[in-house]
């Protein structure tokens, strides 16, 4: 629909609306009784946390009066409210300090979305014809909790199965107390950027199942290997502040960033050194690195511990890995790999990263514990300007995993009765190969909490719509960008603009209907009444100090947006387990076989859409990505040789098939970008995602095959290989001009 | 065509006032359906947004600056023209003026209208009149634009008196003529002229000063439309050449629309015995030392451009030369030098065809050229980041379209309500030039002429 | 295109809230909803609002209370608040409770709706004009100065019309600031 | 005391991540505008960062350099504007009066930054998207020319309140949201009339430049360039 359809309809209907309305009350929506008398045009600052990525920062939202259009008992009228008009990062937040990225900015328009789900919805029709109906909260509730009864009365196979994003906090202890309280019951989390890798790597080099913090701001030498942690890997903002510092922070001192990774992330493009390296053998390369410091004597090979005992042939120096050993395989010539290692001995405090497509080969955790041990090598571990470990215990691995959870419902092997769904997404981030629909088509009663209607709610028999993050209580317990001690709340920011209810709430009251185990393992009645109580065990154990009873310590923290310690608290790292044994150099293994699909396949996450659980935002959708450029679509990357040889201009529209399903998109020629890789963006081409995001663009997970990281249960996203030809010409929306600063034009001339 | 008498020449010219033929209706409703249409894109525009035209980041200026330039450049055909021959005493100049100075008048207004048409808000354009207002604010005299308005203002007054004044004997003659209600229109136009020694020396006085006054005005306007572009920090447009540059080009574009004009005029209104290859010939003279002129000023321009080497000018350089825009611009080059010198060069050539055929191609050629001045020199600024393009939409082609055929219907209608070649200066040029002096020794035959 | 009805409709298309009011449209826009709208609002033609209630400063001057009892954030910010329904009820619960206009004002809050009042004051949105209260009570400005003396009003009355000229003559007295962005931002 | 508001960006920062982008439009009530129009680049960015690539693969840099409107002191902007709605304010910044805009365009030509962008229609918000909108800001309409102010609205209200109390502002005090959400603090806000303030303290450094320095506008942004490792000990 072009801008000029829309005025004219804005004009028309307005007119109709304006002619009744003239400066005449009795014509004019009426108005609600306001809950409170706001003083228009002054702001009010309320702290709150962002959660749309797993980093956790703090948020100061500004609240001002204005007047919403609303529906109260089945009439539309205005009401006077307080209203969030912008987000800022909350200062006194030890993540975030204030700052916060661009997907954060955006969270307003997640609850000002007009997709939202404005109250609770019945399915009307076959299951994904994504008709659905309006009822009333009570009768929602009431069914929900018949098909729940139900359940506990069957003594069926199926059990209960609670599919969410990534939790933290009350949230999670409310959600996985519900379903544990169900017999046959499993709850499971999914993300398509998951740190399990990391966090096992990490347990097993250093005793600490969590995704480092890493302390740039006092580094002088970084080297990381395809993690983009200036853009989505981790906690960027904390680690940007980090960069920042390490750049031009400390008068006199500059460290220095190197990045190995086959496509030039974001990251990479702020890099001192940008070094092309092929995918999947970060590991090797990391080794390498380590081979050369010991060899020249740069450190002690015993200095890594356990870390470097885990790596075959470690003690020995790694014979194996020997720069021009290696080098063919790495694709980085031997000077090169000898030259990083030495600066990097040189310039301690060095420290050494692994994130995204580094660890979601087949080999990923290979390169992973690789890289943990360069990082002990270097003596980074738990050190100032290394990695360190926050205080927050060690997760355990959520079981099963969702990869085998998938599998075991599409076969059969498991059965599931009732499904409740919440912020997962799994119908568009999972690989086909998982059945996750076929999953879903088995399970007979699926409820959503979701906010928005996208691929997988659309199959949901119920939807109950949760409150937007600034219309409800919120608590966080962020694992990493701080080595202080971090237990994020906040109040509602603002009151809700529809007829939603806060998930937690409605879990804990459908748990008191159904009474029994659930009932008693739920003691509270309302969500910040269970974060209290968690406020109120955290005051007995860190909190004496710094307020002289429980209740100031919760009225403090819901004031300054949580509690953290004054101090660093990280945890010294220990020797990690050995369950694992030695790890042996492991080379990745790619889907599709070189001859009939020449170039590695390489999705990355979108700077603006994250997973892709951001692209329903128009902010997001019109904001020009910081490398293409591209705004409102999705683009294939491809090196400037490869494109030639294959005849593929800037623009034309590309088809990649893997041996799994083939998708188009317009190509982006990059010298960013190894020759044989074409990388692509997550988070566009969904199917029904908002009127923003459906039927925009393409979505490389479609056509990933589906492998694990060995020895762990997380996928294996970058291990596919495709062919590329050009089918016609794309449409490419570039906000930038030129790719180049002097034109090619001037250039040969 | 000594052999006419006076009567004979006065029936021939006031021919074309009386009766309509339908080849002349259908071709009136024609253009006038096409400007309509213009009128009604324009109305759509103000209507939907300046956005339904082609502008965009960064080239917000297209079609509509590229014919205000045009149509200002046309009507230095007449007044500019006419004066210089009035004053060089050009005796060919007599059947040629007028055509000329309507030209001018119609062209002007026309161009005038651009700058408003290209408003983002139209209905503001009062803004630009400096007006007392409570708000204690004027309009920003250090802005180009405002010296557009006040210039072109102008011009438009004095090249309008000077069309009017030379028409009055005619309208008389008219006047004496006609009957019923035309006589009295025809009789308020003639100001109650009855043609005494003393209104004769009146005109003869009054067109001299203004012949002299109106050639200043008219090189000050296009110096002055120039410097709405070099006076911007842009490539290729801050340059010191523009202003002689623009003048040229109006001086070139205006002869030789004022040669297509004549061209259609001899052959509709069957004026063969009044408008002479000799005419054309002159006038060819002229188109030639203008084309001349006008390769001369491009070619320094682009010269020292390249010799400069500066790298945000050669990006639009090349971008003209051999990048995206270049065809336009050697389509611009022959249209403006490499077909019509030959044509105009050679005296075989140069018949009333050939200058006609010559004169054509300027005019595209001459549209051309400053469409090249502004659409490449804003699509390529200094950051390459924002390096652009742009494409005209069909409310643009309308109301360009219409502007053309707008002028064409109202020099049709001119030529049906005055006589569109002067009477009394042709009569006057039937003896050879006597009349200033008959004017001092009998001023009474003279009156009774 | 639309044809030659609809081209008028957004000829001055310009800013206006009132577009965004009742619009029932899915769309908020700046347009104008109607031709006449827009040319009224060019011509600075306001129509006299018409209030819900007839209620009378004039009395609860008399009465005592000051402007800043129920126009809270006044002297803040730059808006003046409105209070609502609840807050006239705060005192009309007890007082003056069998007058008509008292009973309507009860019947709304019964009704659980707030009373629609009318703008009388405030710029067009398309004048840009970004006024703050605060600064000029600060500065000594009196109400009456813009709203005329209220104890001689009942409903509030556009006494004096707020053009810019208005405006300037009152900054050049005291030799405010005369910067464009003082107010239009 | 007139304030000089300027701004430092150290490109050696500067990570490209567009958080500043995002912030500009919450903050100014920047509309979107579509794909379709998107594609005729008439997207609205007040705030944008340039990419540059720097050689070819694999010897491959970026630059990065957020532009904005660099608040020139001899601003070709102004000087072209026929009724003055593009102006030197008595801040030294260029004022964008919208109620005296008439569309001409002319200032956007002039810009050799092409910082200023137009109301090509007016602008749309899917309801309740516009229940956003900062009231301390214009929502521009159709045919209005709109660009960066430097926040001037939060200028103006800190402004304001320093003169309730009485006070001077502090240095640091006025951020524009840009500065604000800043991941990386590559970008420091502040009066460039006063010697004190770190934005002067870095305009002054060595490494400070300015963007199209040789065409004498005399911008009030400055850029510190983008620099590189030579072995860990520099300045």
């Amino acid at each position: 629909m072009e801008r000029r359809d829309f005025l004219k309809i804005s004009a028309m209907a307005g007119a109709t609306a304006a002619l009744e309305g003239c400066g005449n009350p009795d014509h004019q929506l009426i108005r609600f009784v306001p809950e409170e008398d706001l003083i228009p045009g002054i702001a009010t600052w309320k702290p709150s946390i962002c959660t749309l990525c797993p980093a956790g920062c703090g948020l100061l939202v500004r609240v001002m009066a204005g007047e919403a259009e609303v529906v109260r008992n089945g009439q539309l009228g205005l009401l006077k409210m307080g209203l969030a008009k912008k987000l800022e990062g909350n200062p006194a937040h030890p993540v975030n300090q204030g700052k916060l990225c661009p997907r954060g900015q955006a969270g307003l328009q997640v609850t000002y979305h007009p997709d939202r789900v404005k109250g609770p919805l019945v399915r009307n029709g076959q299951r994904g014809s994504g008709r659905f109906r309006e009822i009333s909260w009570e009768d929602a509730i009431k069914q929900l909790v018949s098909e729940l009864s139900l359940l506990q009365a069957s003594n069926s196979e199926g059990g209960l199965a609670f599919l969410t994003a990534p939790m933290r906090g009350q949230r999670k202890t409310i959600i996985d107390t519900f379903t544990a309280s169900f017999k046959r019951s499993a709850s499971v989390e999914f993300a398509f950027f998951d740190d399990s890798v990391t966090r096992t790597a990490n347990a097993a080099s250093f005793g600490r199942g969590l995704p480092p913090t890493v302390d740039l701001a006092q580094s002088n030498y970084v080297i990381s290997f395809g993690a983009d942690f200036l853009g989505t890997w981790n906690s960027p903002v904390a680690q940007s502040l980090g960069f920042g510092h390490m750049r031009k922070g400390r008068p006199g001192q500059r460290g220095k960033f190197v990045q190995f990774e086959p496509r030039l992330s974001q990251s990479g493009a702020s890099a001192d050194e940008w070094i092309p390296v092929e995918p999947g053998a970060e590991g090797m390369l990391a080794l390498s690195l380590a081979h050369v410091i010991i060899a020249e004597k740069l450190r002690l090979a015993a200095a890594a511990g356990h870390a470097g005992s885990l790596i075959e042939g470690w003690s020995l120096g790694l014979p194996d890995y020997a720069p021009e050993k290696i080098a063919e395989q790495v694709g980085v010539k031997p000077e090169t790999i000898a030259r990083i290692a030495r600066e990097a001995a040189a310039h301690a405090p060095a420290v050494a990263l692994i994130g995204d497509a580094a660890t979601a080969h087949t080999n990923g955790l290979f390169n992973a514990l690789a890289v943990n041990a360069l990082n002990a090598l270097l003596g980074s571990v738990g050190q100032r300007g290394g990695i360190r470990f926050g205080p927050t215990p060690s997760a355990k691995q959520p079981a099963p995993s969702f990869p085998s959870w998938a599998s075991e419902v599409s076969s059969g092997a498991a059965a599931v009765s009732i499904l409740l769904l919440y912020n997962a997404n799994p119908v568009f981030a999972a690989p086909a190969e998982w059945g996750v629909r076929r999953a879903l088509d088995k399970i007979p009663f699926i409820a959503s909490f979701g906010s928005f209607i996208d691929e997988t709610s659309a199959l949901a028999d119920l939807i109950l719509p949760d409150h937007s993050p600034l219309e409800s209580w919120l608590d966080d317990t962020p694992v990493s960008g701080s080595t202080k001690s971090v237990v994020s709340v906040a109040p509602p920011a603002m009151n809700p603009l529809h007829n939603t209810r806060a998930t937690p709430d409605v879990l804990l009251d459908v748990a008191h209907q159904l009474g029994g185990d659930c009932s008693k393992a739920l003691p509270w009645k309302t969500y910040d009444e269970a974060i209290r109580a968690s406020f109120a065990l955290l005051y007995k154990e860190k909190g004496s100090k710094t307020a002289k009873d429980a209740e100031e310590f919760w009225n403090k923290a819901q004031e300054r947006g949580g509690w953290w310690s004054a101090e660093e608290s990280d945890v010294a790292p220990g020797a990690g387990s050995s369950a694992g044994g030695v790890v042996k150099s492991a080379a990745p293994r790619f889907s599709g076989d070189s001859s009939h699909y020449p170039y590695h396949f390489l999705p990355f996450a979108s700077q603006l859409f994250y997973d892709g659980s951001l692209s329903h935002l128009p902010w997001m959708q019109e904001t020009p990505d910081p490398l293409s450029t591209v705004m409102w679509g999705s683009w294939v990357e491809i090196n400037p040789r490869t494109a030639e040889k294959l005849a593929i201009q800037q623009g034309d529209l590309v088809e990649v098939a893997s041996p799994q399903a083939k998708l188009r998109a317009p190509a982006l020629v990059t010298p960013g970008i190894c020759p044989d890789v074409i990388a692509m963006p997550v988070g566009q081409g969904h199917e029904n995602f908002t009127r923003y995001a459906t039927g925009r663009g393409s979505n490389p997970i479609s056509i990933l095959s589906a492998a694990n990281v060995e020895g762990t249960g997380s996928f294996a996203w970058a291990a596919t290989r495709v062919k590329v030809s050009a089918v016609g010409r794309g449409k490419l929306i570039l906000f930038g001009g030129s790719l180049r600063e002097a034109s090619a034009e001037l250039k040969h001339r | 065509m000594a052999a006419k008498t006076s009567e004979q020449i006065t029936d021939d010219l006031l021919r074309p006032l009386s009766g309509i033929s339908s080849r002349y209706l259908l071709w009136a409703v024609l253009l006038a359906v096409v400007a309509l249409a213009a009128f009604s894109a324009f109305f759509y525009q103000v209507y939907a947004g300046l956005g339904v035209s082609g502008l965009r980041t960064p080239v917000f200026w297209g079609f509509y600056i590229t014919n205000f330039v045009f149509w200002i450049g046309l009507s230095h055909a007449g007044t500019l023209i006419s004066a210089i021959l009035r004053l060089s005493n050009a005796t060919w100049r007599r059947p040629v003026t007028r055509c000329a100075e309507v030209i001018t008048v119609f062209a002007l207004s026309i161009g005038a209208m651009f700058p408003i048409i290209h408003l983002g808000r139209p209905w503001l354009a009062f803004f630009l009149f400096p007006y007392p207002s409570e708000r204690g604010i004027w309009p920003n005299i250090r802005s180009p634009l405002l010296w557009d308005f006040f210039a072109i203002n102008t011009y438009l007054i004095s090249s309008v008196t000077f069309l009017l004044l030379p028409m009055v004997p005619d309208l008389a003659l008219v006047r004496d003529r006609a009957t019923g209600w035309k006589k009295k229109i025809y009789g308020a136009a003639a100001l109650g002229w009855i043609g005494t020694p003393k209104q004769w020396h009146r005109l003869e006085t009054a067109m001299h000063i203004m012949a002299i006054a109106v050639i200043p005005v008219a090189v000050s306007v296009h110096s002055i439309v120039s410097w709405d572009f070099a006076m911007a920090p842009v490539p290729m447009w801050h340059s010191t050449i523009f202003a002689p540059y623009f003048v040229t080009g109006a001086i070139f574009s205006g002869i030789a629309a004022l040669v297509l004009a004549m061209a259609l005029l001899r052959k509709l209104l069957h004026l063969e015995e009044y408008l002479l290859p000799i005419h054309f010939q002159n006038l060819g003279k002229l188109l030639l030392v203008m084309s001349l002129l006008w390769f001369y000023f491009i070619f320094a321009e682009r010269l020292t451009i390249w010799y400069g080497n500066e790298p945000s000018e050669m990006a639009v350089f090349w971008l003209t030369q051999n990048g995206s825009y270049a065809p336009l611009f050697w389509a611009m080059v022959f249209c403006n030098f490499l077909i019509p010198f030959p044509i105009l060069a050679i005296k075989k050539l140069r018949t009333i065809t050939g200058t006609a055929i010559a004169s054509l191609t300027v005019v595209i050629g001459m549209w051309l050229e400053r469409f090249l001045i502004i659409v490449p020199s804003l699509s390529h600024k200094y950051l390459p980041y924002q390096w652009g393009t742009y494409r005209p939409t069909w409310v643009e082609i309308t109301i360009t379209a219409g502007t053309f055929c707008g002028m064409g219907l109202l020099y049709m209608i001119f030529s049906k309500v005055v006589p569109i070649i002067s009477v009394w200066e042709l009569k006057g040029g039937i003896h050879a030039e006597p009349r200033r002096l008959r004017l001092e020794a009998q001023p009474d035959q003279m009156g009774a002429n | 295109m639309l044809g030659s009805v609809l081209w008028g409709r957004a000829w001055f298309a310009q800013a206006t809230e009132g577009s965004a009011q009742g619009q029932s449209s899915g769309v908020y826009t700046p347009a104008h909803p109607t031709i006449s709208d827009a040319i009224r609002e060019f011509l600075n033609l306001r129509a006299t609002p018409v209030q819900p209630i007839a209620y009378t400063h004039k009395v609860h001057l008399a009465n005592g209370m000051q402007c800043t009892d129920c126009h809270v954030g006044v002297d803040q910010g730059p808006d003046a608040r409105i209070p609502s329904v609840n807050f006239c009820m705060t005192c009309h619960q007890v007082i003056a409770t069998d007058k008509p206009e008292i009973k309507k004002l009860a019947a709304y809050r019964a009704r659980g709706e707030d009373i629609p009042w009318q703008r009388v004051y405030g710029f067009p949105p398309s004048a840009h004009v970004r006024f703050n209260h605060a600064p000029h009570i600060r500065a000594g400005v009196d109400c009456s100065v813009c709203h005329g003396d209220m104890k001689q009003q009942t409903v509030a009355e556009r006494k004096v019309d707020p053009t810019m000229g208005f405006c300037i003559g009152c900054h050049q007295q005291r030799n405010a600031s005369l910067d464009c962005v003082t107010c239009h931002f | 005391m007139a304030h000089r508001w300027g701004m430092a960006i150290d490109l050696d920062r500067c990570t490209g991540c567009e958080a500043c982008v995002v912030a500009c439009h919450a903050e100014n009530n920047i509309s979107t505008v579509g794909e379709d129009q998107a594609a005729l680049s008439r997207a609205k960015h007040w705030i944008r960062v340039e990419r540059y690539y720097e050689g070819e693969f694999p010897n491959v840099r970026v630059k990065f350099m957020p532009v904005l409107c660099q608040q020139c002191d001899a601003a070709p902007c102004e000087a072209v504007c026929p009724t003055y709605a593009s102006y030197h304010t008595s801040e030294g910044l260029n004022g964008q009066v919208y109620n005296r805009c008439i569309g001409t365009r002319y200032c956007a030509n002039a810009c050799p930054y092409v910082v200023r962008y137009f109301n090509f229609f007016n602008p749309v918000w899917d309801k309740p998207l516009q229940l956003q909108l900062n009231p301390d800001v214009s929502v521009r309409e159709v045919g209005v020319m709109e660009k960066c102010t430097f926040c001037l609205q939060r200028i103006k209200a800190r402004e304001v309140q320093a003169a309730a109390e009485k006070r001077e502002l502090k240095d640091g005090e006025v951020q524009p949201a840009c500065v604000q959400s800043c991941p990386t603090r590559a970008m420091v806000f502040g009066d460039l009339g006063d010697p004190e303030s770190e934005v002067s303290r870095l305009a002054s450094s060595a490494r400070s430049t300015e963007l199209l320095s040789e065409l004498g506008t005399r911008p009030k942004v400055n850029y510190l360039s983008q620099d590189s490792w030579h072995g860990g000990e520099n300045v």
